[in-house]
């Protein structure tokens, strides 16, 4: 097997993406428009399976050792994609959540229900494989960081909203309420986060990270971009499963007038 | 700017409530009170308390914000009043400052009554400048009831309230108890690096953030029809 | 027919809750200074209607406009003319009669006095006393008085002569005359044709939501059973 | 474990950390991909 750093593609990648064209393929035979996938997502949701079967692997057992932190840092494989995409899912929901605000949209609403659901779950990821990260590197599981804080609020924020969502029966309210909410937590962010830098700082420095080599930052990126196109698959269907319960809400028909 | 004049009206009709119920206020005291006796038994030894005391300070003002908060918006909803202020009308921006000035002026109440209570009770050294601590619980008081106001705003309606308003609360509030807390602590242990300013600039950033975001969501809460 | 742009207008208006439409297309007209009667059983969507009217509720489809004001869009401005009487009487139950008329009349900048209109309705005696004391009679009464706080164009009227004694529903006749005299436009429901047909010409009824009888109120008494 | 790593301040082993990361993300993904296939809308979808 050749070095990692030279090949083109990641070998997941690439078999994902002859899935798509074998997909295409399919189409065109039965003749269906070539692109006609039954959902779009799932195109998304193949290749970052594969990337991420390819990534892991290649983090387990193809990334060298790291120089200080030794095997540990292939915690980091599975950590840094998911802080990434928590940062990335969340600001989704704050621009959905203003967007429902400004245009009332429904679309957005459900958007804003989705991201928060999916921020949710990458935040727990984040949070766990962070401490199984912390435990044999600084020795114990939680660490009054100003990430680790920020992190933790804004994961029990969203909670908040979305159980503040599950309980308001109107429709519209629910939709209003819920982009008010996701605003709040998302500010609050921000604010926990330079305070706690703040407080901190008292009493010892943030420690920089030293240089990360090259095939490192490679396995880095597939896996993030693995969990990328898996976040989108999480979002859509999730999104989904909100648009298919707002059918349900729909408005009936209204009835003929009785007196003309 | 129209609905200005409007606040003071809303923040006279605010106190006039809880003048009238003033049992209510004295309950978030007492409350408050007893907060404080049982951190102080939960704890290992009495020589702890004096590092402690302005942590458990805002732990009570915290504590005490909820209950009072959720009255508030309780007290609209007994007869619909809330939607009556909507449709008399009173413009809701004005609603939202002159309920959050109403809360922060309780608070500051409450934060009067158990200051000297945790002086006695926790005998910290006031090291500092007491007029500093004057600033640190206004500030403090201020960033509680800016997100209160809207968030009791949302829960109240919602049903299970009591236990969701703590749950959307208190994250939003982290800093200003990170904040308050630190401010008052190193006010009381003597504050020789001058780091009381920074702390209380954090505190007057998030109260501008606060006040002037809240108001503008509170609108599109109250008024949706 | 009057000209459309005066008085209350009501196009096609409905308002679901949920899946429910409570209210379809729902049109009526009241001329400006006349008052109209809404008739029909409970849960046939009267108080839906009149608080869309009172643009509490935003209407799903269709719409109202006062005056050729369209009333959801204008609702800021025209909730200044606009008095809703209803169960919910957006009272304070700490505060004593006269300190809630006073702190409603502040609050909207209202000029009221507030010892006439106590006196009004009645309840000059008993000003002082917390209106958590007051049965629900007494506490309709200062619901009146807090719509006259306003001196309303329009006036909507949710069941006025529930829960009030004789006495009382003399009193609250005179002053629906009163408001009438002045030139309002008034909509009232009751389950009493025969109480309201003194102050509105006209009727109509609604039965699940919907339109289902309109003519003069001295008709209203044979269809009241119908319901 | 190479002996000359030993001392040099690198963290040694803690794979049962690594295999438990790994594993807990993979428990985390398909737990939530499985609460989607059980929530998603049947039929009538489009």
């Amino acid at each position: 097997m050749p070095p990692i750093e030279s090949l083109p593609i990641s070998p997941g990648a690439a078999v994902g993406l002859v899935a798509l064209v074998a997909i295409v393929v399919a189409n065109q035979r039965a003749g269906r428009t070539p692109w006609a996938l039954p959902r779009w997502e799932h195109a998304f949701g193949l290749v970052g399976l594969c990337t991420i079967l390819n990534g892991q692997y290649m983090g387990l057992f193809e990334a060298p050792r790291e120089r200080m932190m030794g095997e540990v840092a292939r915690i980091l494989y599975v950590h840094v994609p998911s802080a990434w995409l928590t940062m990335v899912v969340f600001l989704f929901t704050f621009l959905f959540a203003v967007a429902f605000l400004f245009t009332g949209r429904k679309v957005f609403d459900q958007l804003v229900e989705a991201t928060i659901e999916v921020g949710v779950v990458l935040a727990i990821l984040l949070q766990c494989t962070g401490m199984l990260f912390a435990k044999p590197t600084w020795g114990m599981y939680w660490d009054w960081d100003p990430r680790l804080v920020s992190t933790a609020v804004m994961t029990l924020s969203f909670i908040g909203v979305l159980t503040l969502r599950s309980l308001v029966v109107d429709a519209d309210q629910r939709a209003t309420w819920t982009s008010v909410g996701a605003i709040l937590a998302s500010t609050s962010m921000a604010v926990t986060y330079y305070s706690v830098q703040w407080w901190r700082s008292v009493h010892q420095m943030q420690s920089s990270p030293d240089t990360v080599a090259k095939p490192i930052v490679l396995v880095l990126r597939i896996n993030a971009f693995a969990l990328l196109f898996l976040t989108v698959w999480f979002v859509a269907r999730r999104w989904r499963i909100a648009a298919a319960r707002a059918r349900e809400d729909e408005a009936p028909p209204l009835p003929e007038e009785v007196l003309a | 700017m129209s609905w200005l004049w409007q606040v003071p009206a809303v923040v006279a009709k605010e106190l006039l409530v809880e003048w009238r119920e003033r049992s209510r206020v004295s309950g978030l005291f007492f409350y408050s009170f007893a907060l404080l006796l049982m951190v102080a038994f939960a704890m290992p030894n009495t020589k702890m308390l004096a590092d402690i005391a302005g942590g458990a300070l805002w732990l009570g003002l915290l504590l005490a914000s909820t209950r009072s908060l959720d009255q508030s918006f309780k007290v609209e909803l007994e007869n619909g009043a809330l939607e009556g202020l909507v449709l008399w009308p009173v413009d809701p921006l004005a609603l939202y400052y002159g309920k959050a000035i109403a809360n922060t002026l309780v608070l500051l109440l409450v934060a009067a009554a158990i200051v000297p209570l945790v002086i006695v009770l926790y005998h910290p050294e006031i090291k500092g400048d007491p007029w500093q601590l004057v600033g640190i619980l206004v500030l403090g008081s201020a960033a509680l009831a800016a997100p209160g106001t809207l968030v009791a705003a949302l829960t109240v309606q919602a049903r299970g309230s009591s236990a969701l308003l703590p749950m959307l609360l208190f994250p939003l509030v982290v800093p200003v108890v990170l904040a308050s807390a630190r401010a008052t602590m190193l006010l009381f242990d003597g504050d020789l690096m001058g780091q009381v300013d920074d702390w209380m600039m954090l505190l007057l950033a998030f109260d501008l953030v606060h006040w002037s975001l809240d108001g503008l969501l509170f609108t599109r809460i109250v008024d949706e029809g | 027919m009057t000209d459309p742009s005066s008085g209350l207008v009501v196009r096609s208006l409905s308002r679901r809750f949920g899946r429910r439409w409570v209210l379809a297309r729902v049109s009526l007209e009241v001329p400006r200074g006349s008052a109209l009667m809404l008739l029909g059983p409970n849960g046939s969507g009267k108080t839906t209607l009149l608080r869309c009217l009172a643009t509490a509720l935003k209407p799903h489809d269709g719409g109202a406009t006062f005056d050729g004001v369209p009333l959801w869009p204008e609702r800021h401005t025209l909730r200044r003319d606009i008095a809703l009487l209803s169960h919910a009487t957006a009272l304070y139950d700490d505060l004593s009669a006269r300190e809630n008329l006073s702190a409603w009349a502040r609050m909207g900048a209202y000029d009221a006095d507030v010892d006439a209109l106590l006196a009004r309705v009645g309840l000059a005696d008993t000003g002082a006393r917390p209106t958590r004391d007051f049965s629900a009679g007494m506490k309709r009464r200062l619901a009146l008085a807090k719509a006259l706080v306003k001196t309303p164009r329009l006036l909507l009227l949710d069941e006025p002569f529930s829960a009030l004694d004789p006495h009382g529903r003399a009193l609250m006749g005179d002053v629906i005359d009163e408001i009438l005299d002045r030139g309002a436009t008034m909509v009232l429901t009751t389950h009493h044709p025969g109480l309201g047909a003194r102050f509105c010409p006209q009727a109509v009824r609604l039965t699940d939501g919907q339109v289902t009888w309109r003519g003069p109120s001295s008709e209203a008494q044979v269809h009241a059973g119908d319901a | 474990m190479t002996p000359e790593t030993v001392g040099s301040g690198v963290i040694q082993g803690g794979w049962e950390y690594i295999y438990a990361a790994y594993a807990l993300s993979w428990v985390m993904l398909i737990g939530y991909t499985a609460s989607l296939w059980f929530r998603a809308p049947r039929g009538g979808e489009e």
